[in-house]
């Protein structure tokens, strides 16, 4: 077993911890952060980039390779299939975390170099200020009124969520989970010739705004931004019919991490019920949500703000291999496929 | 000359429309974070944040301390060279057009490449080496503007004349740069100053690729996160700038004038 | 006295000398090596050896489509707003308005060319996004709906438009010394002569203004050319302009490749050099009545 | 029509609360040199502005050859203009410069070129013409904007001190020049300068000024030889003051330092032992006696300068102290400081001025 | 020590391949009155600047007061200086610019004020103290220059055309005030000027440079009588060359326009009917005949110009032109044009010049 005190001491000795793409409002971050240095003080976060994509994590990592400043990412959370990738890289490092057998083995590298975080399903969010009627399937899109209004949440070359987005896409139109890359792309490419693709990373103020009416997110994160909102303007979540895809993040430790015992820490905190409830707060299903809910440890008012079940039943996990195709296909060809350039 | 008139109001309320229209609608937005009716809730919730204030006081301290470097760097540079090395003139000219020729982003690129930890100077190794690195970023990209600041102030007065005139009186360099130069000077350093001050505190992409807490990220991440906050910061960095110029405005009252009278 | 004698020529050099090293050291660390050090990657492969492939690495649709994007947007923004601002300093300066407006708005040019960035980004979507007050007002009141008519504020129009905001207050600040160079004399000598207002600006005044306009533009295209924090603002980094894409290869590598940033960046400094060896020649002939 | 080809009359010109030229009325003739002369200030540029068109006057009105041009624009008045800056096109060169005022009036190119050579010569630059303004001394381009003014033959020519930006030795000769041409050509000109021997040496005519009005009109010898105001006289030339006293306004007998002398000027209304002050010029003093020379003083000595071909001598004559000029001559050295000296003069040579 | 106070030893100083000053020597007594004076360009300023410290000699010496001065700092010399431009201090009110010199050697508040208001009275500006330099006149600014320039009690006063940013009438009195300040206080005092009357006017001695070099150095009446070179009689005063044709060498007897004089000074080595050149000074010739004159020439008036005191009559004869200086007299109407003319002049004040 971890000793805690012996390691939390070694993290002091570090003083500090480097995350990098841990947006505040996303999973409740801003809250587990808070809550990390209120148990173990002495240790500052430094924060970097909270708005970079999982493949803007990997390559923080790569470069600053032997850089021990405060650019060096600790810890990273990318989508599924960026961790084996960066197992294969050589760029994260095994630790199995005390609660290592409380966490699903189908959601785990099997020697601890990556281990899955939280999940949940890709939905939208609509802006009702300015869209009276909202799409209820992927295939609405594509309709006159969502004219210049959906987009995605974040840069499909980078971003796991933005990926996973196009994958879902490409499910609802009917493909397999082969052909969903391509399919999602062909669905982009054409709402993008349609003008209803706008190329912009969709975030809370861009809906709100009115940039983008329509943002394609995680439904954890689509809910945090509802919150946020306080009513103005109105939004409403969709879970589509079709192509309901649940996507799980995984959590893992930079091989050139200058603080490896406060990065430790950070994920034996991760992966406390302390730290798993934080994220379920966020509306993040935590990847030990089953051991949580067999030891009765989460709170009731907890489960009821949750998405109704309902949209779970649907949802389809892609298994790492079709992540990984998936990926390739969708990093490699949205530039010639989709193209969205400013005009 | 009527007609010259004319044209010219219309050329200025065509421009005055441009430039007030999205200050109005910026106001406007930022008080609608209220359903249904105007209130400062925005401004509320941006001076409430911690984050706000942080960074806020974050990227102050960095524009003191560019405008403390800036003016080290460059006023005795300009004097000397205006003194005794004019010919060392276009290097400093040149010098000082690059950050304006040379995109900022570019040189950051180059800061991250020459001055990573496993550099000989190895500024970002460290947080404190990266504030440092981050200052000498922009008093590069605040250089222009100091360096023609005090450039003419410097040629509003006659430098070699003042020199010559401390010198035979017994002063020193040191001397003469503290009780003559610099005091005659003061309203241009200053007005280089403001400017500096003026850039740190909305600069983005440095700061950001840097990786420091500084308000340019912060704003650029409340403007992605947020739906009304950003217009109230809009509106704030708005009134911060205006501060910082209006300052130079004022002090220009102060200037020891240089004109003489003619007989 | 004697050691005074021998010594006094060297040491006031180095003297003087220290007072300008720091100047110079200065701007080689951060100026000067920092671009060639880039300008140097941008031929050198993951290898470590000379290559030309990061620079052909630049000609993909995607990136030259982002470069052609840039210089548009740069070169309409500053030609625009060295036009408008050309106009706003005579109408203020040579116009006979009343006197505290001219220093109004060279106050205000001040702050509106440093408001360059997420603010003005902030602004613009206040203003023009689709909740934007002048879209609403558009929309309620004169019942054009400019967004169905295909007006968007991500569009090369949109984000000239955007540019202007710290374009046009630079010119002004820029050219408004020119102007005020032009001798009142001149005019009224032309006038004396029997030229017509037109007639002097066309014969005289635009001509001694030229090389300045050039200039300013030039340096207006500089600005614009590697201005990213306001498209950032607007757009997140999903903009496929040449800053944009350099700030994601810096920040996160997403084409996977250090050479082709060095390359990008390259890019960009031959553009803009290009842009300035553009101005010198057309206002070396210019200016050729210059000392 | 001889007299007033150029008429001023009742010309005003006020700024604010501020009335710089006050009711001026002038009329000269065809082809006259006028200077205006005063110090600085005193409204000189803004009557010739007025003139020219650049300002409006407040009231009165500006006749040019019958032809009354209060109102018009400067581009239709037909007037050549010299400034003191030199003022020429900086982007064209000396042709361009010169035949500017030919183009706009459409003259053809040929035409122009004939006419742009014949002023080159004219000002002694023959070959100039590709020139650039910043390749050539302040002399050089002011001649060169002399010709821009005159090419395309205007009515008058104006000049606002197109000599005080230049050395001395060229002011001089420049000034001459200037001169030779207005009278070669026959143009009427109005020449503004604050240098009373550049206005003395110059003109036809001369019009001081003092704080918008005008204190005389005249040639120059009569400005000189007899000012009207001691305005006039102060400001042109040296002048000694000499404090007398009145001891017999019958034989207009006046003493100064107990020295009696004969004013034959002396207004006849003045009271015995009344203070009054006389004015002498230094050049008409003369040491020892002279034939003509009806009144004798004796003074010390008390300063000597030596300014080269004139030598001044002060005098104290009491509490007055007078300066003498003398040529410098080699056969008789000056006298010293603190030395006895009788110095003379010719009583009709003693000025009584208005204040 | 009396005549070598300051002394300067072949100075030389090179810019580039450009040597402006050539070996320059002199060296005048404790207390005397220098003007450096000549054409711009000639090197005046450079020289007083390598006195002053500014500008390190090429070669050569310069000592004060026994002291070799040549390599010390500027700030070491104990020397006052006046600039052209005044360069007062702008930040600085008039007691502290005053004050200065005195605040760097670290003469005490107290003293320092009562020499402030000492030198203020000197200048003619008690109560000035408080004004900043814009608020002042340029001959203000200029006197309150000079009193910083002495408040230090300086081993010399250094003075670089302090006059000429001046008007005319400010020139004349200013530059007497210095005078009488520098004789007051019997500073040693070195004055650059290209103005000849000033140089004339104020010094004991003038040197009179071309060129970095030394043409001619002597006191006034000097160098205007008997200049040593046909420089240095160009240079100051106005000077007619007459083209005269050498009749009899043995009684030095030459013709001008056939009309035959005598010169004394003639060389003797000259050859018959060789050409040479006799110059003259306008104000030794005479209209008509005069005591001690024992020369008449006949000729025509081609031009006669009024200067106001002087009138200057141009007289032809032949192809030679005179000028004639002579005062204005309204006793007797100045020649006209065209008119034939009588001149006199004594044949001793003939120059025969060195070129
Ligand atoms: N545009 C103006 N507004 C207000 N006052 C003016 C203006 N132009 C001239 N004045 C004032 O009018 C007066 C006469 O000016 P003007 O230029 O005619 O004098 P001047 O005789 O030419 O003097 P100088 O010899 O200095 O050129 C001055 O007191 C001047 O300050
Ligand atoms: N720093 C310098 N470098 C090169 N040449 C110089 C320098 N300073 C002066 N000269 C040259 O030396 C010569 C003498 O200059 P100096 O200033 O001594 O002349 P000056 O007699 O004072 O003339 P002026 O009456 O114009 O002031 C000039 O030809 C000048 O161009
Ligand atoms: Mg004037
Ligand atoms: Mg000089």
């Amino acid at each position: 077993q971890v000793d805690l005190d012996a390691l939390y001491e070694a993290a002091k000795e570090e003083g500090q911890l480097t995350t990098i793409a841990l947006p505040h409002n996303w999973c409740a971050y801003g809250d587990v952060i808070a809550g990390f240095k209120a148990k173990y003080p002495g240790i500052t976060v430094n924060e970097l980039n909270p708005d970079a994509g999982s493949a803007d994590e990997i390559e923080a990592i790569k470069a600053n390779q032997g850089n021990m400043g405060p650019q060096a990412p600790d810890v990273i959370d990318v989508g599924l299939s960026f961790g084996p990738a960066a197992k294969a890289d050589g760029l994260i490092q095994p630790y199995k975390v005390s609660t290592w057998d409380t966490i699903p083995d189908d959601a785990k590298d099997a020697d601890g170099y990556w281990y899955g975080d939280y999940y949940g399903v890709m939905a939208m969010l609509v802006n009702k200020d300015i869209l009276d009627t909202s799409p209820t399937d992927w295939a609405d899109l594509a309709n006159d009124e969502y004219a210049n209004a959906v987009a995605l949440a974040g840069d499909p070359r980078a971003s796991a969520q933005a990926i996973q987005s196009v994958y879902a896409a490409g499910l609802a139109s009917g493909a397999d989970a082969d052909g969903a890359a391509e399919a999602g792309l062909k669905f982009f490419g054409d709402l993008n010739a349609k003008g209803n693709f706008v190329p912009v990373i969709g975030k809370a103020a861009s809906l709100a705004q009115g940039t983008t009416p329509i943002v394609v997110a995680w439904d954890y994160n689509l809910l945090a931004w509802r919150d946020s909102f306080e009513g103005n303007p109105l939004a409403e979540i969709v879970v589509p019919q079709n192509g309901v895809v649940a996507g799980v993040y995984v959590q893992a430790i930079s091989a050139y991490a200058p603080h490896p015992n406060a990065a430790k820490l950070w994920m034996e905190y991760l992966y406390s019920d302390e730290g798993q409830l934080g994220w379920l707060a966020g509306y993040c299903h935590p990847i030990r949500f089953n051991d949580l809910a067999a030891k009765g440890a989460i709170p009731q008012e907890m489960l009821d703000a949750l998405p109704p079940a309902a949209a779970y039943e649907k949802a389809v996990f892609p298994s790492i291999e079709q992540q990984n195709a998936a990926k390739e296909v969708i990093t490699s060809q949205w530039d010639s496929v989709v193209g969205a350039n400013v005009e | 000359m009527k007609q010259n008139r004319f044209w010219a109001w219309v050329v200025f309320l065509m421009g005055a429309a441009y430039f007030v229209v999205p200050l109005v609608a910026t106001f406007e937005f930022s008080l609608r974070m209220r359903r249904g009716y105007y209130s400062f809730d925005s401004y509320a919730s941006v001076f409430s944040d911690p984050n706000f204030q942080a960074t806020f006081s974050y990227s102050v301290m960095i524009g003191v301390f560019s405008i403390l470097v800036g003016i080290l760097i460059v006023v005795p540079a300009v004097y000397f060279v205006r003194l005794r090395m004019p010919w060392l003139r276009p290097f400093m000219e040149f010098f000082t057009l690059l950050p304006l020729i040379i995109p900022a982003i570019i040189l950051v690129y180059g800061y991250l490449r020459l001055y990573n930890s496993s550099s000989i100077i190895p500024f970002t190794g460290s947080a404190l080496g990266t504030d440092i690195l981050l200052t000498f970023a922009y008093v590069a990209l605040a250089l222009p503007y100091t360096y023609r600041a005090v450039d003419t102030g410097m040629r509003t007065i006659d430098v070699q004349t003042l020199t010559e005139a401390a010198q035979i009186a017994g002063a020193n360099t040191f001397q003469i740069i503290g009780q003559i130069i610099l005091p005659n000077i003061l309203v241009a350093v200053l007005s280089g100053a403001f400017l500096t001050f003026a850039i740190v505190i909305g600069e983005f992409v440095i700061a950001s690729l840097l990786n420091r807490p500084a308000f340019g990220p912060y704003l650029q991440n409340i403007g992605a996160n947020r739906a009304y906050e950003p217009a109230a910061l809009a509106i704030i960095s708005f009134i911060l700038t205006w501060g910082a110029m209006g300052m130079i405005n004022v002090l220009g009252r102060f200037a020891p004038r240089t004109s003489a009278r003619t007989d | 006295m004697t050691d005074v004698i021998a010594a006094k020529p060297r040491r006031r050099f180095s003297w003087e000398f220290l007072g300008v090293a720091p100047f110079i050291l200065f701007g080689l660390m951060f100026l000067v090596l920092p671009t060639l050090y880039l300008l140097g990657g941008a031929f050198i492969g993951r290898d470590g050896e000379f290559t030309f492939d990061n620079i052909l690495g630049l000609f993909t649709d995607q990136i030259m489509a982002a470069y052609w994007i840039s210089i548009r947007v740069a070169g309409a923004s500053s030609i625009i707003g060295a036009l408008a601002g050309l106009a706003i300093a005579l109408a203020i300066i040579r116009g006979r308005l009343p006197a505290p407006l001219r220093s109004a708005i060279m106050t205000f040019s001040g702050v509106a060319s440093n408001f360059a960035g997420v603010p003005l980004a902030f602004a613009f979507i206040a203003t023009l996004g689709r909740l934007g007050l002048v879209t609403i007002i558009a929309k309620t009141v004169f019942g054009i709906d400019i967004y169905r008519a295909g007006f968007n504020l991500l569009s090369f129009w949109g984000l000239t438009l955007t540019y202007l905001y710290f374009q046009i207050p630079l010119m002004i600040l820029i050219i408004a010394p020119a102007i005020d160079g032009l001798k009142k004399e001149w005019s009224e000598a032309a006038a004396s002569l029997g030229a017509q207002p037109w007639q002097f600006w066309r014969y005289i005044g635009l001509p001694i203004l030229w090389p300045s306009f050039l200039g300013t533009v030039s340096l207006l295209f500089a600005n614009a050319f590697g201005a990213i924090a306001t498209a950032y603002g607007l757009t997140g980094s999903s903009l496929n302009i040449v800053p944009i894409l350099l700030y994601a290869q810096i920040r996160g590598d997403a084409l996977q490749n250090p050479g082709l940033g060095a390359a990008l960046a390259l890019g960009m400094v031959v553009i803009t050099a290009l842009a300035n060896v553009l101005y010198l020649v057309i206002s070396a002939r210019a200016e050729r009545w210059m000392k | 029509m001889a007299s007033d080809f150029l008429k001023v009359s009742g010309l005003t010109k006020t700024y604010g609360a501020n009335t710089v030229v006050k009711s001026v009325d002038f009329s000269f003739a065809q082809g006259e040199f006028i200077s205006l002369l005063g110090p600085s200030g005193c409204g000189k540029t803004t009557i010739l502005r007025m003139i020219a068109g650049f300002e409006t006057p407040t009231s009165g009105s500006i006749t040019i050859d019958g032809q009354d041009i209060t109102t018009l624009k400067p581009n239709q008045r037909q007037l050549g203009m010299v400034f003191q800056a030199y003022a020429l096109f900086p982007n064209l060169n000396v042709g361009d410069n010169i035949g500017f005022g030919l183009k706009i009036a459409g003259v053809p190119r040929e035409e122009r070129r004939a006419r742009v050579d014949e002023m080159l010569k004219l000002i002694g630059l023959p070959g100039f013409e590709k020139r650039y303004p910043y390749e050539m001394s302040g002399g050089q381009q002011q001649r060169v904007a002399l010709a821009r003014a005159i090419a395309p033959r205007p009515r008058m020519l104006l000049l606002d001190e197109p000599l005080s930006a230049l050395d001395a030795k060229i002011r001089v000769s420049l000034r001459e020049e200037i001169r030779a041409i207005q009278l070669d050509l026959g143009i009427t000109t109005v020449f503004v300068t604050h240098d009373q021997e550049e206005a003395l040496s110059i003109s036809d005519r001369i019009v001081v000024m003092n704080a918008g009005h005008i204190e005389q009109l005249g040639a120059p010898h009569e400005i000189y030889n007899k000012p009207a105001t001691r305005f006039v006289a102060t400001f042109v030339g040296h002048l000694n003051n000499l404090d007398v006293v009145v001891t017999d306004p019958a034989s207009k007998t006046v003493t100064i330092d107990g020295q009696p002398l004969t004013v034959p000027d002396l207004p006849s209304d003045v009271a015995l032992n009344a203070n009054s002050v006389l004015t002498v010029r230094p050049e008409v003093l003369t040491i020892g006696a002279r034939e003509g020379n009806d009144v004798t003083l004796t003074g010390t000595v008390s300063d000597v300068t030596f300014l080269g071909s004139v030598i001044r001598i002060r005098v104290a004559l009491g509490s007055n102290i007078v300066s003498l000029d003398t040529f410098n001559d080699q056969r008789s050295a000056p006298p010293k400081r603190g030395e006895a000296i009788t110095i003379s003069l010719a009583s009709k040579d003693l000025l009584v001025l208005a204040n």
